[in-house]
Protein backbone atom coordinates (compact mmCIF):
# COMPACT_ATOMS: atom_id res chain seq x y z
CA UNK A 1 0.00 0.00 0.00
CA UNK A 2 0.95 3.33 -1.17
CA UNK A 3 2.27 5.15 2.04
CA UNK A 4 3.55 8.22 0.70
CA UNK A 5 2.30 9.80 -2.83
CA UNK A 6 4.02 13.32 -3.92
CA UNK A 7 2.31 14.77 -7.45
CA UNK A 8 4.86 16.95 -9.27
CA UNK A 9 4.01 19.52 -12.18
CA UNK A 10 6.18 19.09 -14.64
CA UNK A 11 9.38 21.48 -14.26
CA UNK A 12 12.78 20.14 -13.52
CA UNK A 13 12.83 22.06 -10.48
CA UNK A 14 10.69 19.38 -8.84
CA UNK A 15 13.00 16.65 -9.89
CA UNK A 16 14.74 17.56 -6.72
CA UNK A 17 11.52 17.59 -4.35
CA UNK A 18 11.31 13.84 -5.25
CA UNK A 19 15.10 13.03 -5.00
CA UNK A 20 14.79 14.13 -1.24
CA UNK A 21 11.80 12.27 -0.51
CA UNK A 22 12.59 9.25 -1.99
CA UNK A 23 15.84 9.42 0.05
CA UNK A 24 13.65 10.16 2.99
CA UNK A 25 11.83 7.59 2.46
CA UNK A 26 14.82 5.06 1.84
CA UNK A 27 16.41 6.08 5.96
CA UNK A 28 12.81 6.00 7.12
CA UNK A 29 12.54 2.32 5.92
CA UNK A 30 15.49 0.90 7.14
CA UNK A 31 18.06 1.21 3.56
CA UNK A 32 21.46 0.56 4.16
CA UNK A 33 23.14 4.13 3.74
CA UNK A 34 25.15 3.00 0.51
CA UNK A 35 21.77 1.70 -1.02
CA UNK A 36 19.84 5.26 0.04
CA UNK A 37 22.35 6.67 -2.93
CA UNK A 38 21.02 4.81 -5.12
CA UNK A 39 17.28 5.71 -3.99
CA UNK A 40 18.35 9.16 -4.75
CA UNK A 41 19.79 8.77 -7.82
CA UNK A 42 17.40 6.36 -9.54
CA UNK A 43 14.59 8.05 -8.16
CA UNK A 44 15.44 11.34 -9.62
CA UNK A 45 16.23 9.88 -13.16
CA UNK A 46 12.80 8.13 -13.48
CA UNK A 47 11.43 11.61 -12.05
CA UNK A 48 13.54 13.21 -14.61
CA UNK A 49 12.21 11.30 -17.15
CA UNK A 50 9.06 11.60 -16.99
CA UNK A 51 9.22 15.28 -16.30
CA UNK A 52 10.81 15.05 -19.91
CA UNK A 53 7.94 13.40 -21.53
CA UNK A 54 5.46 15.29 -19.96
CA UNK A 55 7.25 18.76 -21.23
CA UNK A 56 8.23 17.16 -24.24
CA UNK A 57 4.92 16.53 -25.14
CA UNK A 58 3.18 19.52 -23.73
CA UNK A 59 1.24 17.54 -20.58
CA UNK A 60 0.43 20.24 -17.71
CA UNK A 61 -0.60 17.71 -15.47
CA UNK A 62 1.56 16.46 -12.66
CA UNK A 63 4.20 13.44 -12.85
CA UNK A 64 2.82 11.05 -9.45
CA UNK A 65 5.32 9.09 -7.33
CA UNK A 66 4.05 6.58 -4.87
CA UNK A 67 6.42 5.08 -1.82
CA UNK A 68 6.39 2.09 0.12
CA UNK A 69 8.11 1.36 3.20
CA UNK A 70 8.67 -1.49 5.33
CA UNK A 71 11.80 -3.88 5.00
CA UNK A 72 13.15 -1.66 2.03
CA UNK A 73 11.78 0.55 -0.55
CA UNK A 74 9.34 0.57 -3.69
CA UNK A 75 9.36 3.70 -5.56
CA UNK A 76 6.55 3.76 -8.86
CA UNK A 77 7.12 6.87 -10.64
CA UNK A 78 3.84 7.64 -13.27
CA UNK A 79 3.93 9.92 -16.33
CA UNK A 80 0.83 10.42 -18.31
CA UNK A 81 2.54 10.27 -22.17
CA UNK A 82 0.51 7.62 -23.71
CA UNK A 83 2.87 4.78 -25.95
CA UNK A 84 1.94 1.33 -27.53
CA UNK A 85 1.16 -0.98 -24.31
CA UNK A 86 4.40 -3.21 -23.59
CA UNK A 87 5.84 -4.83 -20.26
CA UNK A 88 9.28 -5.54 -19.49
CA UNK A 89 12.18 -5.69 -21.82
CA UNK A 90 9.15 -4.75 -24.71
CA UNK A 91 8.36 -1.61 -22.41
CA UNK A 92 11.93 -0.37 -22.26
CA UNK A 93 12.20 -0.80 -26.34
CA UNK A 94 9.29 1.27 -26.37
CA UNK A 95 10.78 4.25 -24.51
CA UNK A 96 13.59 3.93 -26.20
CA UNK A 97 12.01 4.21 -29.76
CA UNK A 98 9.80 6.97 -28.26
CA UNK A 99 12.72 8.95 -27.55
CA UNK A 100 14.29 8.65 -30.41
CA UNK A 101 13.32 12.26 -32.10
CA UNK A 102 13.90 13.53 -28.97
CA UNK A 103 16.34 16.69 -29.58
CA UNK A 104 20.34 15.77 -28.66
CA UNK A 105 21.70 16.16 -25.13
CA UNK A 106 23.27 19.00 -25.91
CA UNK A 107 19.88 21.12 -25.76
CA UNK A 108 18.14 22.26 -22.61
CA UNK A 109 16.79 18.53 -21.24
CA UNK A 110 15.38 17.59 -18.10
CA UNK A 111 16.88 14.44 -18.45
CA UNK A 112 19.48 12.51 -20.08
CA UNK A 113 19.27 10.29 -22.89
CA UNK A 114 17.18 7.48 -22.65
CA UNK A 115 19.36 4.83 -22.81
CA UNK A 116 21.87 6.23 -19.92
CA UNK A 117 18.51 7.08 -17.79
CA UNK A 118 17.72 3.49 -18.79
CA UNK A 119 21.01 1.86 -17.77
CA UNK A 120 20.90 4.10 -14.72
CA UNK A 121 17.58 2.33 -13.34
CA UNK A 122 18.84 -0.78 -14.36
CA UNK A 123 22.15 -0.51 -12.92
CA UNK A 124 20.70 1.21 -9.53
CA UNK A 125 17.62 -0.29 -8.42
CA UNK A 126 17.67 -4.01 -7.41
CA UNK A 127 14.47 -4.71 -9.31
CA UNK A 128 12.92 -2.72 -12.50
CA UNK A 129 9.71 -2.96 -14.04
CA UNK A 130 8.23 -0.70 -16.82
CA UNK A 131 5.11 -0.55 -18.29
CA UNK A 132 3.86 1.64 -21.20
CA UNK A 133 0.29 1.96 -22.36
CA UNK A 134 -2.18 4.41 -23.46
CA UNK A 135 -2.61 5.91 -20.30
CA UNK A 136 0.98 6.51 -19.89
CA UNK A 137 4.10 4.56 -18.36
CA UNK A 138 4.89 3.57 -15.34
CA UNK A 139 8.40 2.04 -13.57
CA UNK A 140 8.43 0.46 -10.70
CA UNK A 141 11.86 0.71 -8.62
CA UNK A 142 12.67 -1.83 -5.80
CA UNK A 143 14.91 -2.40 -3.12
CA UNK A 144 15.21 -4.91 -0.12
CA UNK A 145 11.98 -6.29 0.60
CA UNK A 146 9.17 -3.97 0.20
CA UNK A 147 5.91 -4.36 -0.01
CA UNK B 1 22.31 22.48 -3.56
CA UNK B 2 24.52 24.56 -6.21
CA UNK B 3 27.02 23.96 -8.46
CA UNK B 4 31.06 25.19 -7.98
CA UNK B 5 33.76 25.78 -10.63
CA UNK B 6 36.86 26.54 -10.72
CA UNK B 7 39.10 26.82 -14.27
CA UNK B 8 42.50 26.84 -14.44
CA UNK B 9 45.91 26.17 -16.77
CA UNK B 10 47.92 23.36 -16.62
CA UNK B 11 50.57 22.91 -19.14
CA UNK B 12 48.50 22.35 -22.67
CA UNK B 13 45.69 21.77 -20.62
CA UNK B 14 42.42 23.66 -19.24
CA UNK B 15 41.09 22.13 -16.09
CA UNK B 16 37.31 22.86 -14.80
CA UNK B 17 37.61 21.97 -10.86
CA UNK B 18 33.64 21.04 -10.37
CA UNK B 19 32.41 21.28 -6.83
CA UNK B 20 28.45 20.30 -5.65
CA UNK B 21 25.67 18.52 -7.42
CA UNK B 22 25.82 18.45 -11.30
CA UNK B 23 22.19 17.92 -12.08
CA UNK B 24 18.80 19.03 -13.93
CA UNK B 25 19.32 22.44 -11.95
CA UNK B 26 23.54 23.33 -12.55
CA UNK B 27 24.08 21.08 -15.49
CA UNK B 28 23.51 23.90 -18.22
CA UNK B 29 26.29 26.50 -15.80
CA UNK B 30 28.53 23.58 -16.73
CA UNK B 31 27.62 23.36 -20.52
CA UNK B 32 27.86 27.06 -20.68
CA UNK B 33 31.38 26.99 -19.36
CA UNK B 34 32.77 24.03 -21.77
CA UNK B 35 31.06 25.55 -24.37
CA UNK B 36 32.84 29.04 -23.79
CA UNK B 37 35.81 26.89 -23.32
CA UNK B 38 35.56 25.44 -26.73
CA UNK B 39 35.06 28.83 -27.71
CA UNK B 40 37.84 30.31 -26.84
CA UNK B 41 39.53 27.62 -28.48
CA UNK B 42 40.81 25.29 -25.19
CA UNK B 43 40.32 21.62 -26.79
CA UNK B 44 42.16 19.90 -24.41
CA UNK B 45 39.87 19.67 -20.99
CA UNK B 46 40.10 17.88 -18.18
CA UNK B 47 36.88 17.74 -15.85
CA UNK B 48 37.76 17.45 -11.85
CA UNK B 49 34.71 15.78 -10.33
CA UNK B 50 37.02 14.97 -7.04
CA UNK B 51 34.23 17.36 -5.16
CA UNK B 52 30.97 16.67 -6.85
CA UNK B 53 28.66 14.94 -4.51
CA UNK B 54 25.82 14.14 -7.05
CA UNK B 55 25.98 13.31 -10.70
CA UNK B 56 23.02 12.49 -12.81
CA UNK B 57 22.11 11.48 -16.36
CA UNK B 58 21.93 15.61 -17.19
CA UNK B 59 25.20 16.10 -15.81
CA UNK B 60 26.83 12.98 -17.86
CA UNK B 61 24.97 14.10 -21.19
CA UNK B 62 26.85 17.63 -20.56
CA UNK B 63 30.11 15.51 -20.61
CA UNK B 64 29.20 13.30 -23.67
CA UNK B 65 28.76 16.85 -25.16
CA UNK B 66 31.89 18.51 -24.39
CA UNK B 67 33.96 15.53 -25.45
CA UNK B 68 32.01 15.66 -28.91
CA UNK B 69 32.84 19.62 -28.99
CA UNK B 70 36.68 18.87 -28.33
CA UNK B 71 36.71 16.25 -30.60
CA UNK B 72 35.15 18.09 -33.96
CA UNK B 73 38.78 20.15 -33.10
CA UNK B 74 40.45 17.24 -32.63
CA UNK B 75 40.95 18.08 -28.89
CA UNK B 76 40.37 15.56 -25.87
CA UNK B 77 38.16 15.49 -22.85
CA UNK B 78 39.39 13.96 -20.03
CA UNK B 79 37.97 13.41 -16.48
CA UNK B 80 39.60 12.89 -12.98
CA UNK B 81 37.72 10.85 -10.93
CA UNK B 82 38.60 8.66 -7.91
CA UNK B 83 34.78 8.59 -6.13
CA UNK B 84 33.52 4.93 -6.37
CA UNK B 85 29.78 6.33 -6.43
CA UNK B 86 30.85 8.34 -9.72
CA UNK B 87 32.85 5.44 -10.87
CA UNK B 88 29.98 3.27 -10.60
CA UNK B 89 27.51 5.59 -12.54
CA UNK B 90 30.39 6.13 -15.72
CA UNK B 91 30.38 2.57 -15.74
CA UNK B 92 26.38 1.40 -15.64
CA UNK B 93 26.26 4.22 -18.88
CA UNK B 94 29.29 2.81 -20.74
CA UNK B 95 30.97 5.66 -20.08
CA UNK B 96 34.38 4.78 -18.64
CA UNK B 97 34.89 3.40 -22.38
CA UNK B 98 34.37 6.99 -23.45
CA UNK B 99 36.02 9.18 -21.05
CA UNK B 100 39.76 8.50 -20.26
CA UNK B 101 39.56 8.64 -16.52
CA UNK B 102 42.27 9.27 -13.93
CA UNK B 103 42.87 9.40 -10.73
CA UNK B 104 44.96 12.93 -10.17
CA UNK B 105 44.96 15.95 -12.14
CA UNK B 106 48.65 15.53 -12.89
CA UNK B 107 48.15 12.03 -14.46
CA UNK B 108 45.41 13.30 -16.38
CA UNK B 109 47.49 16.04 -17.88
CA UNK B 110 50.54 14.13 -18.46
CA UNK B 111 50.56 13.90 -22.09
CA UNK C 1 -1.86 26.47 -8.33
CA UNK C 2 -0.98 23.78 -6.60
CA UNK C 3 2.82 22.67 -8.00
CA UNK C 4 3.63 19.95 -5.82
CA UNK C 5 0.62 18.14 -3.69
CA UNK C 6 1.99 15.37 -0.74
CA UNK C 7 0.15 13.14 0.59
CA UNK C 8 1.18 10.99 3.31
CA UNK C 9 -0.52 7.94 5.62
CA UNK C 10 -1.48 9.31 9.07
CA UNK C 11 1.64 8.38 11.34
CA UNK C 12 4.38 9.91 12.58
CA UNK C 13 7.29 9.12 10.29
CA UNK C 14 5.79 10.99 7.56
CA UNK C 15 5.86 14.25 9.24
CA UNK C 16 9.50 14.20 8.88
CA UNK C 17 8.90 13.88 4.99
CA UNK C 18 6.62 16.75 4.93
CA UNK C 19 9.30 18.88 6.42
CA UNK C 20 12.10 18.35 4.18
CA UNK C 21 9.47 18.58 1.15
CA UNK C 22 8.27 22.17 3.05
CA UNK C 23 11.91 23.09 3.17
CA UNK C 24 12.79 22.17 -0.88
CA UNK C 25 10.39 24.15 -1.93
CA UNK C 26 10.43 27.33 0.67
CA UNK C 27 14.13 26.95 -1.25
CA UNK C 28 13.08 26.61 -4.81
CA UNK C 29 11.25 29.54 -4.15
CA UNK C 30 13.91 31.55 -2.94
CA UNK C 31 12.16 31.84 0.60
CA UNK C 32 15.21 33.80 3.08
CA UNK C 33 17.15 31.03 4.89
CA UNK C 34 16.24 32.30 8.32
CA UNK C 35 12.05 32.00 7.59
CA UNK C 36 13.03 28.73 5.85
CA UNK C 37 13.21 27.39 9.74
CA UNK C 38 10.00 29.15 10.33
CA UNK C 39 8.37 27.12 7.13
CA UNK C 40 9.99 23.72 8.43
CA UNK C 41 8.92 24.28 12.01
CA UNK C 42 5.62 25.41 10.98
CA UNK C 43 4.40 22.86 8.18
CA UNK C 44 5.68 19.83 10.32
CA UNK C 45 3.45 21.47 13.48
CA UNK C 46 0.41 21.72 11.01
CA UNK C 47 0.99 18.09 9.55
CA UNK C 48 2.03 16.33 13.03
CA UNK C 49 -1.89 18.01 14.13
CA UNK C 50 -3.28 16.52 10.75
CA UNK C 51 -2.32 13.06 11.66
CA UNK C 52 -2.91 12.85 15.17
CA UNK C 53 -6.42 14.14 14.53
CA UNK C 54 -6.52 11.23 12.29
CA UNK C 55 -5.14 8.77 14.68
CA UNK C 56 -7.03 9.85 17.04
CA UNK C 57 -10.52 9.28 14.80
CA UNK C 58 -8.97 6.15 13.55
CA UNK C 59 -9.25 7.59 9.88
CA UNK C 60 -6.80 5.62 7.87
CA UNK C 61 -6.87 8.00 4.69
CA UNK C 62 -3.97 9.87 3.82
CA UNK C 63 -3.15 13.95 5.36
CA UNK C 64 -2.69 15.96 1.99
CA UNK C 65 -0.40 19.07 1.64
CA UNK C 66 -0.18 21.04 -1.42
CA UNK C 67 3.03 23.36 -1.98
CA UNK C 68 2.68 26.11 -4.53
CA UNK C 69 5.74 28.51 -4.50
CA UNK C 70 6.95 31.49 -7.03
CA UNK C 71 7.42 34.76 -4.80
CA UNK C 72 7.37 33.17 -1.54
CA UNK C 73 5.56 30.20 -0.56
CA UNK C 74 2.03 28.76 0.17
CA UNK C 75 1.16 25.63 2.39
CA UNK C 76 -1.81 23.77 2.78
CA UNK C 77 -2.78 21.43 4.83
CA UNK C 78 -6.01 18.80 5.13
CA UNK C 79 -6.59 16.27 7.19
CA UNK C 80 -10.65 14.86 7.17
CA UNK C 81 -12.35 14.45 10.63
CA UNK C 82 -15.24 16.29 10.19
CA UNK C 83 -15.67 19.54 12.55
CA UNK C 84 -18.66 22.30 12.86
CA UNK C 85 -17.92 24.15 9.49
CA UNK C 86 -15.96 27.75 11.06
CA UNK C 87 -13.29 30.22 9.65
CA UNK C 88 -10.50 32.21 11.05
CA UNK C 89 -10.62 32.83 14.82
CA UNK C 90 -13.58 31.00 14.84
CA UNK C 91 -11.91 27.52 13.26
CA UNK C 92 -9.34 27.77 16.04
CA UNK C 93 -11.80 27.63 18.45
CA UNK C 94 -13.50 24.59 16.85
CA UNK C 95 -9.96 23.23 17.04
CA UNK C 96 -9.02 24.23 20.22
CA UNK C 97 -12.62 22.37 21.76
CA UNK C 98 -12.09 19.83 19.81
CA UNK C 99 -8.75 18.43 21.36
CA UNK C 100 -9.54 19.31 24.67
CA UNK C 101 -11.26 15.28 24.97
CA UNK C 102 -7.59 14.20 23.85
CA UNK C 103 -5.09 12.52 26.51
CA UNK C 104 -2.46 14.97 28.02
CA UNK C 105 0.55 15.79 26.57
CA UNK C 106 2.19 12.87 28.22
CA UNK C 107 0.94 9.92 26.56
CA UNK C 108 2.52 8.98 23.00
CA UNK C 109 0.88 11.53 20.58
CA UNK C 110 2.10 12.88 17.00
CA UNK C 111 1.73 16.42 17.96
CA UNK C 112 2.00 18.59 20.62
CA UNK C 113 -1.00 20.18 22.63
CA UNK C 114 -3.04 21.89 20.55
CA UNK C 115 -2.54 25.63 21.80
CA UNK C 116 1.05 25.58 21.37
CA UNK C 117 0.52 24.21 17.75
CA UNK C 118 -1.70 27.01 17.14
CA UNK C 119 0.74 29.35 18.83
CA UNK C 120 3.19 27.98 16.80
CA UNK C 121 1.62 28.42 13.17
CA UNK C 122 0.60 32.29 14.50
CA UNK C 123 4.02 32.83 15.67
CA UNK C 124 6.26 31.10 12.12
CA UNK C 125 3.87 32.03 9.51
CA UNK C 126 2.90 35.25 7.63
CA UNK C 127 -0.25 34.54 6.86
CA UNK C 128 -2.56 32.22 8.41
CA UNK C 129 -5.88 30.67 7.82
CA UNK C 130 -7.74 27.79 8.69
CA UNK C 131 -11.02 25.97 7.77
CA UNK C 132 -13.11 23.17 9.29
CA UNK C 133 -16.07 21.66 8.12
CA UNK C 134 -17.69 18.19 7.65
CA UNK C 135 -14.78 17.48 5.53
CA UNK C 136 -12.17 18.25 7.57
CA UNK C 137 -9.94 20.93 8.61
CA UNK C 138 -7.46 22.90 5.95
CA UNK C 139 -4.52 24.92 7.63
CA UNK C 140 -3.21 27.42 5.11
CA UNK C 141 -0.22 29.16 5.96
CA UNK C 142 1.87 31.82 3.86
CA UNK C 143 5.07 33.53 3.45
CA UNK C 144 6.27 36.24 1.24
CA UNK C 145 4.16 36.92 -2.06
CA UNK C 146 2.88 33.49 -3.22
CA UNK C 147 -0.39 32.80 -5.25
CA UNK D 1 18.00 12.86 12.16
CA UNK D 2 18.59 11.28 15.73
CA UNK D 3 18.56 12.10 19.13
CA UNK D 4 21.51 12.46 21.61
CA UNK D 5 21.78 12.47 25.36
CA UNK D 6 24.05 12.99 27.87
CA UNK D 7 23.42 12.94 31.55
CA UNK D 8 25.67 14.06 34.15
CA UNK D 9 25.93 15.69 37.87
CA UNK D 10 26.75 19.31 38.45
CA UNK D 11 26.26 20.07 42.16
CA UNK D 12 22.60 18.72 43.13
CA UNK D 13 21.36 19.52 39.80
CA UNK D 14 21.31 16.23 37.16
CA UNK D 15 21.95 18.13 33.83
CA UNK D 16 20.62 16.55 30.16
CA UNK D 17 23.16 17.80 27.15
CA UNK D 18 20.80 16.86 24.33
CA UNK D 19 21.67 17.33 21.09
CA UNK D 20 20.02 16.98 17.12
CA UNK D 21 15.87 16.59 16.43
CA UNK D 22 13.56 16.51 19.51
CA UNK D 23 10.84 16.03 17.29
CA UNK D 24 7.34 13.57 17.41
CA UNK D 25 10.14 10.95 16.40
CA UNK D 26 12.52 11.45 18.92
CA UNK D 27 10.62 12.60 21.87
CA UNK D 28 9.53 9.53 23.57
CA UNK D 29 13.62 9.36 24.02
CA UNK D 30 13.89 12.48 26.09
CA UNK D 31 10.64 11.52 27.73
CA UNK D 32 11.94 8.05 28.96
CA UNK D 33 15.39 9.81 29.92
CA UNK D 34 13.01 12.32 31.89
CA UNK D 35 10.62 9.62 33.98
CA UNK D 36 13.90 7.46 34.32
CA UNK D 37 15.41 10.44 36.22
CA UNK D 38 12.66 11.23 38.55
CA UNK D 39 12.01 7.55 39.42
CA UNK D 40 15.42 7.69 40.36
CA UNK D 41 14.55 10.52 43.18
CA UNK D 42 16.14 13.10 40.35
CA UNK D 43 14.04 16.20 41.13
CA UNK D 44 16.73 18.85 40.41
CA UNK D 45 17.12 18.54 36.17
CA UNK D 46 18.78 21.19 34.01
CA UNK D 47 17.96 20.40 30.22
CA UNK D 48 20.66 21.57 28.11
CA UNK D 49 19.20 22.33 24.58
CA UNK D 50 22.51 24.37 22.95
CA UNK D 51 23.02 20.92 21.13
CA UNK D 52 20.01 20.95 19.71
CA UNK D 53 18.99 21.81 16.08
CA UNK D 54 15.04 21.47 15.71
CA UNK D 55 12.64 21.89 18.24
CA UNK D 56 8.90 20.92 17.65
CA UNK D 57 5.69 21.08 19.81
CA UNK D 58 6.32 17.10 20.86
CA UNK D 59 9.60 18.35 22.41
CA UNK D 60 8.00 21.04 24.48
CA UNK D 61 5.59 18.81 25.61
CA UNK D 62 8.00 16.25 27.03
CA UNK D 63 9.69 19.60 29.00
CA UNK D 64 6.34 20.87 30.09
CA UNK D 65 5.76 16.93 30.90
CA UNK D 66 8.74 16.79 33.31
CA UNK D 67 8.76 19.94 34.29
CA UNK D 68 5.05 18.61 35.82
CA UNK D 69 6.72 15.43 36.93
CA UNK D 70 9.68 17.31 39.21
CA UNK D 71 7.33 19.96 40.20
CA UNK D 72 5.25 17.37 42.19
CA UNK D 73 8.06 16.21 43.90
CA UNK D 74 8.96 19.88 44.78
CA UNK D 75 11.86 20.35 42.40
CA UNK D 76 12.57 21.92 39.26
CA UNK D 77 13.30 22.02 36.04
CA UNK D 78 15.50 24.39 34.16
CA UNK D 79 16.57 25.04 30.52
CA UNK D 80 19.94 25.65 29.03
CA UNK D 81 19.37 27.75 25.98
CA UNK D 82 20.80 30.91 23.94
CA UNK D 83 20.16 29.88 20.28
CA UNK D 84 17.50 32.46 19.32
CA UNK D 85 15.96 29.98 17.00
CA UNK D 86 14.67 27.78 19.95
CA UNK D 87 14.27 31.01 22.52
CA UNK D 88 11.55 32.30 19.80
CA UNK D 89 9.70 28.91 20.06
CA UNK D 90 9.51 29.25 23.81
CA UNK D 91 8.80 32.65 23.64
CA UNK D 92 5.72 32.11 20.79
CA UNK D 93 4.04 29.59 23.02
CA UNK D 94 4.38 31.10 25.98
CA UNK D 95 6.97 28.98 27.31
CA UNK D 96 9.55 31.28 28.76
CA UNK D 97 7.04 32.64 31.49
CA UNK D 98 6.74 28.61 32.13
CA UNK D 99 10.87 27.64 32.24
CA UNK D 100 13.61 29.30 34.06
CA UNK D 101 15.86 29.40 30.74
CA UNK D 102 19.52 30.13 31.30
CA UNK D 103 22.59 31.10 29.26
CA UNK D 104 24.75 28.47 31.01
CA UNK D 105 24.53 25.20 32.32
CA UNK D 106 26.91 27.10 34.81
CA UNK D 107 24.20 29.74 35.24
CA UNK D 108 21.25 26.70 35.45
CA UNK D 109 22.74 24.78 38.66
CA UNK D 110 23.87 28.24 40.46
CA UNK D 111 21.50 27.87 43.58
N1 LIG E 1 23.09 12.39 -21.99
C1 LIG E 1 23.84 11.32 -21.87
N2 LIG E 1 23.99 10.76 -20.68
C2 LIG E 1 24.71 9.68 -20.53
N3 LIG E 1 25.32 9.04 -21.50
C3 LIG E 1 25.20 9.54 -22.72
C4 LIG E 1 24.48 10.71 -22.96
N4 LIG E 1 24.57 10.97 -24.28
C5 LIG E 1 25.32 10.00 -24.81
N5 LIG E 1 25.67 9.13 -23.86
C6 LIG E 1 26.44 7.91 -24.04
O1 LIG E 1 27.72 8.25 -24.47
C7 LIG E 1 28.15 7.27 -25.38
C8 LIG E 1 28.58 7.96 -26.64
O2 LIG E 1 27.46 8.69 -27.10
P1 LIG E 1 27.52 9.56 -28.41
O3 LIG E 1 28.61 10.56 -28.20
O4 LIG E 1 26.13 10.08 -28.64
O5 LIG E 1 27.92 8.50 -29.50
P2 LIG E 1 28.72 8.86 -30.80
O6 LIG E 1 30.09 9.31 -30.33
O7 LIG E 1 28.71 7.56 -31.55
O8 LIG E 1 27.92 9.95 -31.45
C9 LIG E 1 27.00 6.30 -25.59
O9 LIG E 1 27.23 5.15 -24.78
C10 LIG E 1 25.81 7.04 -25.10
O10 LIG E 1 24.82 6.19 -24.53
N1 LIG F 1 2.74 19.84 24.59
C1 LIG F 1 2.95 21.12 24.86
N2 LIG F 1 3.68 21.83 24.00
C2 LIG F 1 3.88 23.11 24.21
N3 LIG F 1 3.39 23.79 25.26
C3 LIG F 1 2.68 23.12 26.12
C4 LIG F 1 2.43 21.75 26.01
N4 LIG F 1 1.68 21.36 27.05
C5 LIG F 1 1.48 22.44 27.77
N5 LIG F 1 2.06 23.52 27.23
C6 LIG F 1 2.02 24.90 27.67
O1 LIG F 1 2.69 24.98 28.89
C7 LIG F 1 2.03 25.91 29.72
C8 LIG F 1 1.72 25.25 31.02
O2 LIG F 1 0.93 24.14 30.70
P1 LIG F 1 0.39 23.19 31.82
O3 LIG F 1 1.57 22.69 32.58
O4 LIG F 1 -0.51 22.20 31.18
O5 LIG F 1 -0.43 24.19 32.74
P2 LIG F 1 -0.69 23.94 34.27
O6 LIG F 1 0.67 24.04 34.91
O7 LIG F 1 -1.61 25.07 34.62
O8 LIG F 1 -1.28 22.56 34.35
C9 LIG F 1 0.81 26.39 28.97
O9 LIG F 1 1.13 27.63 28.37
C10 LIG F 1 0.60 25.35 27.92
O10 LIG F 1 0.05 25.89 26.72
Amino acid sequence: MTQVRLDVLPDAAYVRVARLVAVSMARLSGVDEEVVEDVRLAVGEACGRAVAAHLQHGLVEPVSLSFEGGRGLAASVVDRVGLPAARGHDAVAVLLAASADRPGADVDLVAGDAPAVLALLEGLAQQVEVRTGADGTMVDLRWGTAG
Amino acid sequence: MDLSLLTYEEGDWTVIAVGGEIDVYTAPKLRDALVDLVNKGRYHLVVDVEQVDFLDSTGLGVLVGGLKRVRANDGGLRIVCTQERLLKIFRITGLTKVFAIHDTVAAATET
